[in-house]
């Protein structure tokens, strides 16, 4: 097999630039990045090749269980905050027990409630996307609020307001597979601990 | 449809867990993450080309990608599945639980097998 | 179209001649050949990815592909041209003196840039 296997070069990011404060609980992959001013919470697992940079917008928050999977980005705009459960600011929120699942980007400023799910690939900026929301693959959710409890479909593309209070509430069924989906990789998780 | 930009790696290691068979004539390109879980195993076969950034997990059971399969760049693939000889899949497709026949094309930007809900009124309406 | 089948190059040696100017975090099968000619060069961009056995040969001008393309194995290009980026060309295409649009996906065993002489009745007489 041929694969290109050079040392990775250095991380441009300044040397005043705040250290991520992690709970000694939490997993992180040694084949991630993560720099800056960020708060990872209790039992988070920060998977393979996520990209958690908070160079420009800060600070990020992610809260207590959440679920970071392979291939995510998260970053901010230097400009713009959203209002964290805590009042505080933040370029990033991510409450407690979300998942956040392969390659999705998260781009501050930018609110992900607790218990949603943003699915594969989906893209979340400019937004808050409410808590228990289930966001389906391929979607792009930007300059909106989602209500709590809202399912957002595969390759849905929400951009107004009126979109947005549109959506239909998650279902049981939207729950199971959001469940499945998490599950495949609580799976591949098992090995890590 | 958007898809999140692809971006170079800055790591330009592939990772690969569990147990992973890759032809020694298959390529990766950089930033691969290929892992299979326990009881699950994924298979590369010969003159494969997976492109850069790609995602490849196996859950249960076996994900096999046969000979001469091109795999565009941001790919990703979840769950078991096969993509058929020579098949050619454009860059930033998800696969979820499915299987691709021998010598298809896919456009880039693809979702297959998702069996999510589906809602009719979804589109942007018009302004 | 048939696809001759794909060989296992018994030379797993890349060969590169000419001037030749590839990413550090390209990445080439076994049994690549790249061959510029005098006053041609070619360039092969970040991530991109390329197949077993193909032969890249520029003659006049420029041949470049962009990042994160990816070639399938058995991939031929000859003379100058593009390909843009994330384009996904399937295994065994031959390209001659064309351009790929980026993200654009071909079909395995494609001929692309062929501008000899078409005959209407080629297909062969069913016996």
């Amino acid at each position: 097999m041929a694969v290109r296997s050079t040392a990775a070069p250095p991380t441009p990011w300044s040397r005043n630039l705040a250290e991520p404060k992690i709970h000694e609980s939490t997993f992180v992959h040694p084949f991630s990045n993560i720099i800056g001013d960020v708060y990872v919470g209790a039992n988070v697992i920060i998977a393979p090749g996520t990209s958690i940079r908070a160079d420009e917008g800060t600070p990020f928050y992610i809260g207590e269980s959440t679920n970071i999977q392979d291939g995510v980005v998260i970053h901010g705009l230097e400009q713009g905050r959203v209002i964290g459960d805590d009042q505080n600011k933040y370029s990033v929120w991510i409450g407690e027990n979300a998942s956040i699942t392969h390659m999705a980007l998260i781009h501050g400023p930018a609110y992900v409630g607790e218990n949603s799910f943003i699915g594969f690939r989906s893209t979340v900026f400019n937004a808050r996307v409410g808590a228990g929301c289930i966001v389906m693959m391929h979607a792009l959710i930007q300059d909106v609020e989602i209500p709590a409890g809202k399912y957002v479909p595969s390759g849905s593309i929400i951009t107004n307001q009126q979109q947005a209070d549109r959506l239909p509430d998650v279902q049981d069924q939207d729950e199971e597979f959001a469940h499945h989906v998490v599950g495949i990789n609580q799976a591949l998780r098992t090995g890590y601990r | 449809m958007s898809v999140p930009p692809l971006r170079l790696s800055n790591n330009f290691d592939s990772y690969i867990s569990g147990e992973v068979i890759i032809h020694p004539s298959a390529v990766l390109a950089p930033g691969v993450i290929l892992q299979a879980a326990v009881n699950s195993k994924i298979v590369i076969g010969p003159g494969v080309c997976i492109g850069m950034g790609s995602i490849i997990q196996a859950d249960t059971g076996t994900l096999e990608v046969e000979a001469g399969a091109n795999l565009g760049a941001g790919f990703l693939m979840v769950g078991k599945g096969k993509i058929g000889a020579n098949a050619c899949i454009g860059s930033a497709t998800t696969v979820f639980n499915y299987s691709v026949a021998a010598g298809v094309v896919i456009p880039p930007g693809s979702i297959l097998g998702d069996t999510s809900r589906q809602i009719d009124d979804k589109k942007q309406p018009k302004l």
